[in-house]
């Protein structure tokens, strides 16, 4: 039985659960409905779950333990030495399954029959010509004792389908006898599903965490790897960013370092007054019906594409700013700038903090409203004094959530500020972010084992120290000066 | 998977998109599925093994190093073809309104690098006007976009410009009296690392982006000279005005006939492994390097690909799928 | 301790400080006061008595317009203060909200510390000079609403972390630094043990030397005790309105009555 | 006995004022109100006007993409050079390529252009045959292959002009820019000029701009958003499907169940750094955990919505979480006094009135990853892809496909300037497509929100 | 309509209900009940006095184990109910809170319409098996909490647009709908009316019959007419419990004597 037909069936059971968990507890209190400690509902989902959940981890575990056994039986085909060296012996299982499946693939599409695949040796003819014909990539030629394997791989495998059928099956009924078993009046099956409700939120929380460490482990390998290449230490303070082709490329973080924090700092500077203005505008002043036009308007900014933000800064807002206040004033000519880039930016956050702030200030219960409105106090008083600090751990959500945005942002950079690494107080210059580097690093010309691409990686490990050490710090911030009302 | 997946550069994208497009229009085969993304990208996803969930195909503008073979080695790819198909042309281009640019090595060497020959000595570049080094070039401030430094076309720019140039105003000279190094290799490459050091006080601009973005920069400062390929600048003649170099006009013809020094040959690698696996991945390449596709009147050549003049060879090559040998 | 009604009228003063002509309030479609006419005195208390759901609390927020914060309410009529209509275009609510001072039925402090809560106010209209006539007038009100020795030890900490009953009086200290003309109290002394409650009441005495004060109350009692004039309210309509000692020895509506001796609810 | 007998009697009696005059203090403190008031009103006319800007642009820009010019003229199916055999068998016909069908079709036009009298002065037959698109040619052979009976027949032919005639019928190509552009002449102006009096060349509304798939850089003029819309579809489906229930239950872990302690914190910040986290990236991610590992094909919706999900988590969380934290503690009192378990307090209560801040988040979150490009870059999403994917039942969502902004941003990238028209065409497309997204979002928000 | 104190113990069980020994309550740092023993029986309408911010309303929540719900607060010593610990592990809050239900001291609706607020707790218990069922007993509830004349034609407005009092009945209704074995309620009269508090202390006399009654409040009138048990609490401390009659007339320590006499707050 294939893994999804298995999963059809335990799903069919699960339904024969819900139905018969229910009407066996309906049964056991006379269908009295309030002699049950739960609601039928619970019964219901209890048998269902019984018989579903751990029929399922049975299989799971089974799909994950069967390869390995199976590895372990197949250690007489091939010399000791090789097999007890990890690499080589991922490759030459790697090898095995993919014959083996090729052979699945080939007795599916009728080009071997079975008794075939079981037989065939390579003195048959080229085993990798003939799996070719049917769709199934081999690298090289199949050696006998790969072939071997192979065939033991897949007598092994089926067994190992049958028993896993069998086995799986057995746990679902038997799980589905157990609810059934143990439903009746008394039985808690409310707290029993809210257990598995609440296992199933801590298994949605964990996926941040597993992203978390699968972001990590797929930067970290490569990082350690740049910095076999390159001193990281040069890397982390050079204060010069100038890649070649040549080689002996300056990798220095420290002028891409600071033209994210410059930038990022530009485009806080427009997006948080604007955001929280019209926030409080949208929650505290404007009528309802305004509110609901000028909200989905502005949420509008933020599914415009980045890049035509990018041509909006390079076309329009660099020239603007070069010929108004660069040019007069003395201070460049650059047509691309951090100003450039951080206002667009800027701009293109507002509604991640406007609409969020909105809806938090929205949820500030009216009677504190009212009682500040009943002392006196102005509008803006209150909102001030009173609104914000009580929404004050959701607005700074909201602030950290554009800031993000803002390190995380490249197109515009790209087209707004330029590509230029620079170290320099002139909000007029060109300058460059990480997020930046790491993109055109990675994607670029150069050969990819070299440190010009590699440093892609240690660039992105960094910039997640750097936003780390930010968030503790907001974190803080918000645990220092939040008011939880009622 | 039954259609082709093609990687790689993003310069040879548009050929291999066209070929790609005719194709699936003459043969029964699905359409191959072409990606940008870089050379570099795409030659490492290439090498990442053998298996129906790896490309195929891998473009580049530049040719594959030792390294990548070694990678695609050790990852189980060990027969890779290389089929070379054409060339492409770098030229330097301004407004269209603007002054004429006829330019050479030198001038653009003199206007870009950190560090320049003036009278004898290596001095920080002091050029600011065109005209400054060179009377017969316009008064025009200087403002150069070049391509960034992760593109393959900054290395020929690197190479076939800038190096080339600072030989001939005897900069490398210069640079080369006081290069350290162990021997004489070893100052020739630190002089020539010296020579093509950009100056970084924003006369010149690196574009990481696209052929697009230097043109609307150039729109956006018209007083700028911008890079760009030739097929790209012979879609836009109406909004860009191209510099001669060493008094020869870019085009397919001039290049071709070597006239014209600043190309590049294009490549594309084929996972040999998958060939007879992959349905229509020979059929495929066979077609690209036909002489419908990419002889010098193919759709190719008048996209602005300069044909291979030893395109036949390819031909066979590809017939007889002739792994390439180690790179010397 | 359960005083007998206070029958003796220490009005000092007869001006009238408002006066509601022909009031009436809408909840959407819902009237729920009726043409409400009365006049409320100078240095007087006021007490609105009548069953829960008459209008009371909604008639109260008429006083200062806090019926502005509910979108559905809208009222009609005319409210003079001190002979200007608060429902002129050109009043501005801030204004007469702090001369009109409310304390509210449910208690709702800020989520501040209890010395903000009380100090808010008197910053906002700029009372005080410096920081040590602050803490005066917090620790004066705080004194006044008979909290100051519950809470003396803890004005740093939340005021949401008070009882009940504390947080009452953290909201009638919070409305008496402010210094109101008029100071609106809807049922300030409901979760109040009766110790607290003759305080506030003396509060409300003390106070009505230089203010009008209006108070919302359930308690008959207290009613009797503290005001000088008496509205009773029945399914939205002002019934009666007069001198206390004579709407509780001496009622002209017969609803009154049944109210007062404990037939209609 | 009390605290109030011992304070002092209350402060003098202020002097009455009228509510109609203001105070200085007054003054100032409504002068501050309106300039809060104000600067409110400001920042929505920066918000709304950068908004205006970006439409206008986009429209301005990207409108004239949703016109094509058409060629229309009779075609006469010679038999003898489209099936040289002669035995309509479809595998001798398919020998006969586009280039074959190319060559039919020019000559065809010159044909029917002499036959209508229009002069071709000043005009070679190869610029003639540069007016029909290099797709005509293809679509032919698709429909002569199908149907050999068309074989000698003669047929009405409609097919797309090529981008730069296209342009000048737009407006984009003028005799101006014709003068400098070595793609086109002043003379081929003239002709479709001529070409359009006599109703050979018309304007048309250009659906296969919809519905067609990408094209080669050659012919802009058949570019078509087909496959990244399919593409897109899939994937934020998907993504809605996922990301909703996953944010949604980890905040509730996370805000009404977590223990508040060092874990729960540090959870708490690395949620907040995933959303700092440069979405390429994720593509990174993306590439090593569901490609390389999971073995899920390139350039697929699924891999495509599945990076787009974990993107797009922490924007959900963080909203989810704020709006959770929002709602005040005694509505949770009222539940749990009644009975009500925690999870029902939560599901029952909670949810509902925190419902408004999670559908902004979802209406952001998906908004940018509706128009994210980067992480694409790196599963193979920025493609080239001229196949429509298969039905989602079919297994589609693993078949090669494209997103709009890859399209948008592909296009804007190439050579021919037609395409940056369609690029801009695509973007109205896509937002479009946004806002078709959030109007169900936005209807629900308004359903849930109020105060309490 | 004042009652005199009703002495008459009507008491018909003496079975203890719940048994209070040694609990101290923490507010973090700060210790806001000190060692309260104290047993509530069966059938019987105990009642807790004392002034505010003495601890009435933390004991009540130990009772139901709303405390939880603060996460500074921390309950210590041990609560039984029917002889069961309600903080051992095993105990589901839930559960207990089913059994015991609570009316909080501010009104808190639901921001649902006024028939699911009361509707609520049935559906969650299962107490009914059809519509009309939900229905009998959503009015039923209304009824006894005398709410039903004034909402029964606005059953689907909101029931946060009631007026206060309406919003406290409203809370007693819910908390009574789901028939609990006991029930806490903390100043369910502090905003009605007379005649309405008439009526819920009707409710109250009759729910005694099959169940337990806590009730705070700080009218010792009304502790006097409904209650059997009277509690007192002073800073924190049960300083006197036992027969209300006893209490009111001849209280054993000197503290419940002085407020029961209005000296001390
Ligand atoms: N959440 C809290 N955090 C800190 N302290 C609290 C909290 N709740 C109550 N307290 C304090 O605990 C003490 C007892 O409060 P409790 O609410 O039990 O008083 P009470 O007897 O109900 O008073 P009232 O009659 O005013 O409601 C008070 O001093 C109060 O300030
Ligand atoms: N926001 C509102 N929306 C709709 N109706 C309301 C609102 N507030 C009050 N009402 C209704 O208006 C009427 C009067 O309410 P009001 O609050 O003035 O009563 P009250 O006299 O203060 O009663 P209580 O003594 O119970 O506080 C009631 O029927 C009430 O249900
Ligand atoms: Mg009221
Ligand atoms: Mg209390
Ligand atoms: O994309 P390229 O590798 O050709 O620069």
């Amino acid at each position: 039985m294939s893994v999804f037909l298995l999963i059809i069936v335990l799903g069919v059971l699960a339904i024969a659960g819900f139905v018969l968990g229910r009407r066996r507890a309906l049964s056991s209190v006379d269908g009295n409905t309030r002699r049950l400690h739960s609601l039928p509902g619970y019964y219901a989902w209890h048998g269902a779950i019984m018989a579903f959940l751990p029929a399922m981890a049975v299989l799971t575990l089974w799909l994950i333990a069967q390869p390995l056994v199976i590895e372990r039986q197949l250690a007489d085909y091939f010399p000791a030495e090789q097999f007890e060296n990890d690499s080589q012996r991922i490759l030459l299982m790697a090898d095995v399954r993919r014959v083996a499946e090729g052979l699945d693939v080939a007795v599916a599409a009728g080009a071997l029959t079975p008794q075939e695949a079981e037989t065939i040796t390579v003195a048959d003819g080229s085993v990798r010509e003939r799996l070719g014909a049917v769709g199934v990539a081999l690298g090289s030629e199949v050696t006998p004792e790969v072939l071997d394997a192979a065939q033991s791989y897949r007598a092994l495998a089926s067994t190992g389908a049958l028993g896993r059928a069998i086995v799986t099956l057995i746990a679902a009924l038997a799980g589905l006898a157990y609810a059934l078993r143990i439903t009746h009046g008394d039985f808690r099956a409310r707290n029993r599903v809210e257990a598995v409700i609440l296992g199933v939120l801590i298994l949605a929380s964990t996926i941040a965490i597993l992203t978390t460490v699968g972001i990590v482990m797929s930067m970290l390998s490569e990082t350690i790897r740049f910095s076999s290449m390159y001193p990281f230490k040069d890397f982390l303070f050079g204060l010069t960013w100038q890649p070649s082709f040549q080689g002996n490329s300056e990798l220095g973080l420290l002028p891409l370092l600071w033209g994210t924090l410059y930038i990022s700092l530009v485009a806080m500077i427009v997006a948080v007054p604007t955001g929280l203005f019209t926030a409080i505008y949208l929650a505290e002043y404007a009528s309802p019906r305004v509110r609901s036009v000028i909200k989905p308007l502005i949420e509008v900014i933020a599914g415009i594409p980045t890049v035509v933000f990018g041509l909006f800064a390079l076309v329009t807002v660099g020239p603007f700013l070069r010929d108004w206040f660069a040019v007069p004033t003395g201070l460049g000519s650059s047509g691309s700038s951090v100003m450039t880039a951080g206002l667009v930016i800027g701009v293109l956050n507002i509604p991640f903090i406007s609409s969020l702030a909105d809806d938090i200030i929205n949820a500030v219960p009216q009677s504190l409203r009212d009682g500040s409105y009943g002392l006196g106090a102005t509008k803006s008083e209150t909102v001030r004094q009173v609104i914000l600090p009580a929404a004050l751990p959701g607005i700074v959500g909201a602030i950290l959530l554009a800031a993000s945005r803002a390190i995380g942002e490249t197109m515009i950079v790209t087209m707004g500020a330029g590509a230029a690494a620079k170290l320099d107080m002139n909000p007029f210059e060109a300058m460059t972010t990480i997020t930046v580097k790491i993109v055109s690093q990675l994607t670029g010309d150069t050969e990819f084992n070299s440190p010009e691409t590699l440093v892609a990686f240690a660039l992105g490990m960094t910039l997640f120290v750097i936003t780390l050490g930010l968030n503790i710090f907001a974190l803080w911030v918000v645990r220092k000066y939040r008011e939880q009302y009622e | 998977r039954d259609n082709v997946q093609i990687t790689g550069s993003s310069t040879v994208l548009p050929y291999s998109t066209i070929v790609a497009e005719a194709f699936g229009e003459n043969f029964d085969f699905p359409t191959p599925v072409v990606e940008g993304g870089g050379s570099g990208a795409g030659r490492a996803k290439m090498c990442e093994g053998v298996g129906t969930n790896t490309v195929d195909i891998a473009n580049s503008s530049s040719r594959i190093s030792q390294r990548d073979l070694d990678t695609c080695a050790a990852n189980g790819v060990t027969e890779v073809m290389e089929v070379r198909f054409g060339y492409d042309g770098i030229v330097f281009a301004s407004d269209v309104n603007g002054p004429e640019f006829a330019f050479t090595p030198a001038d653009l060497f003199n206007a870009l690098g950190a560090q320049v020959a003036k009278d004898g000595a290596i001095v920080a570049n002091p050029h600011s006007m065109w005209s400054d080094f060179n009377s017969a070039m316009p008064a025009q401030e200087i403002l150069v976009l070049s391509p960034g430094t992760k593109h393959g076309t900054r290395e020929v720019f690197d190479e076939r410009v800038i190096y080339e140039g600072c030989k001939a105003t005897g900069a490398y000279d210069l640079f080369l009296a006081v290069a350290e190094g162990a021997d004489d290799k070893a100052k020739a490459r630190a002089a020539k690392g010296e020579c093509t050091k950009l100056r970084t006080d924003g006369r010149n601009v690196d574009i990481d982006g696209d052929y697009t973005e230097t043109l609307a920069r150039l729109e956006a400062d018209k007083k700028a000279i911008g890079v760009f390929g030739l097929s790209f600048y012979q879609n836009n003649t109406d909004k860009l005005r191209v510099g001669t170099m060493n008094g020869v006009v870019p085009s397919t013809e001039s290049i071709a006939a070597g006239d014209y020094p600043v190309s590049r040959p294009l490549y594309f690698y084929v996972k040999l492994a998958h060939l007879d696996v992959i349905p229509g991945l020979q059929e495929y390449i066979e077609f690209f390097v036909s002489d419908d596709m990419a002889g010098p009147d193919g759709p190719l050549a008048e996209y602005g690909l300069v044909s291979d003049p030893e395109l036949a060879a390819t031909q066979d090559m590809v017939a007889n799928r002739t792994p390439m040998g180690p790179l010397n | 301790m359960y005083d007998a009604p206070n029958l003796e009228t220490r009005v000092t003063q007869t001006n009238t400080k408002i006066t509601a002509r022909g009031v009436q309030v809408f909840y959407g479609e819902k009237q729920a006061l009726q043409d409400v006419n009365v006049d409320i005195l100078d240095n007087t208390v006021t007490a609105f008595i009548g069953p829960s759901g008459c209008g009371k609390s909604t008639f109260l927020r008429c006083l200062n317009r806090m019926n502005d914060t509910i979108a559905s309410a809208r009222v009609e009529g005319e409210i003079l203060l001190d002979g200007e209509n608060i429902y002129d275009k050109r009043v501005d609510p801030v204004q007469l909200r702090a001369k009109v001072g409310m304390v509210f039925q449910k208690p709702n402090p800020f989520p501040k510390s209890i010395y903000d809560n009380v100090a808010y106010g008197p910053k906002i209209h700029g009372l005080t000079r410096s920081k040590a006539e602050l803490d005066q007038i917090v620790e004066e009100s705080l004194r006044k609403a008979a909290l100051w020795k519950e809470v003396k030890d803890r004005l740093t900490e939340a005021g949401t972390g008070l009882s009940g009953g504390q947080q009452q009086r953290l909201c009638i200290a919070r409305a008496i630094a402010t210094a109101p003309e008029v100071l609106l109290m809807d049922e300030p002394c409901s979760a109040l043990d009766p110790i607290a409650t003759a305080q506030v009441e003396e509060l409300i005495d003390e106070l009505r030397a230089s203010f009008s004060v209006v108070i919302v109350t359930h308690s008959m009692q207290q009613a009797a005790r503290v005001s000088q004039k008496t509205a009773f309210f029945h399914l939205g309509n002002l019934v009666e309105y007069g001198d206390t000692s004579h709407i509780f020895t001496n009622p002209s509506d017969p609803r009154t009555e049944s109210y007062i001796t404990g037939r209609i609810g | 006995m009390t605290d109030a007998t011992s304070a002092q009697s209350p402060a003098p009696a202020p002097v009455r004022t009228s509510l109609l005059t203001q105070n200085a203090l007054m003054k100032k403190r409504n002068a501050a109100e309106a300039r809060f008031k104000a600067y409110g009103v400001a920042a929505i006319c920066v918000s709304l006007s950068v908004l205006a800007i970006m439409l206008w642009t986009i429209f301005s820009d990207g409108v004239s993409a949703f016109k094509q010019a058409t060629l229309s003229f009779p075609v006469t199916l010679d038999a003898d050079a489209l099936d040289p055999k002669g035995n309509r068998d479809r595998a001798e016909m398919m020998r006969v390529t586009t280039i074959g069908y190319t060559k039919l079709l020019n000559a065809q036009l010159l044909a029917h252009l002499e036959a209508r009298g229009i002069s071709t002065e000043g005009v070679t037959d190869k610029d003639v045959a540069a007016f029909i698109s290099r797709d005509t040619p293809a679509r032919v052979r698709d429909m002569v292959l199908e149907q050999p009976a068309l074989l000698g027949q003669t047929i009405e032919v409609s097919g797309f002009a090529t981008g730069r005639i296209d342009g000048y019928l737009k407006g984009r190509v003028t005799r101006d820019t014709a003068e400098r552009d070595t793609n086109i002449s002043v003379a081929q102006l003239d002709l479709a000029d001529r070409m359009q009096a006599e109703g050979i060349l018309t304007a048309k509304f250009n659906w296969s701009f919809l519905t067609a798939p990408d094209a080669s850089d050659q012919r802009p003029e058949a570019a078509g958003l087909g496959v990244a819309l399919i593409g897109s579809a899939y994937m934020m489906a998907l993504v809605v499907i996922m990301v909703l229930p996953l944010g949604v239950a980890a905040s509730i872990y996370l805000e009404e169940f977590a223990p508040k302690n060092r874990w729960t914190d540090i959870i708490e910040v690395n949620i907040s750094n995933l959303a700092a986290v440069p979405s390429i990236v994720y593509g990174i991610l993306g590439l090593a955990i569901f490609i390389n590992f999971a073995k899920f094909p390139q350039s697929s919706p699924l891999v495509g919505a599945l990076v787009l999900t974990l993107m797009t988590l922490p924007t959900i969380i963080i909203a989810t979480r704020a709006a959770i934290r929002a709602v005040p503690p005694s509505i949770r009192d009222a539940a749990l006094g009644v009975g009500a378990s925690k999870m029902q307090t939560v599901f029952h209560h909670v949810l509902p009135l925190a419902a408004p801040g999670i559908l902004t988040g979802t209406i952001l979150g998906l908004a940018s990853a509706l128009g994210e490009t980067a992480p694409l870059l790196l599963i193979g999403m920025v493609a080239f892809v001229a196949n429509y994917p298969a039905s989602p039942l079919d297994g589609g969502v693993l078949d090669p496909a494209t997103a709009l902004p890859v399209q948008v941003y592909s296009w804007a990238s190439r050579s021919d300037p037609a395409f940056i028209e369609r690029s801009a065409g695509a973007i109205i497309v896509l937002l479009a497509f946004l806002v078709t997204m959030n109007i169900i979002a936005i209807i629900l928000r308004r359903r849930f929100e109020r105060r309490w």
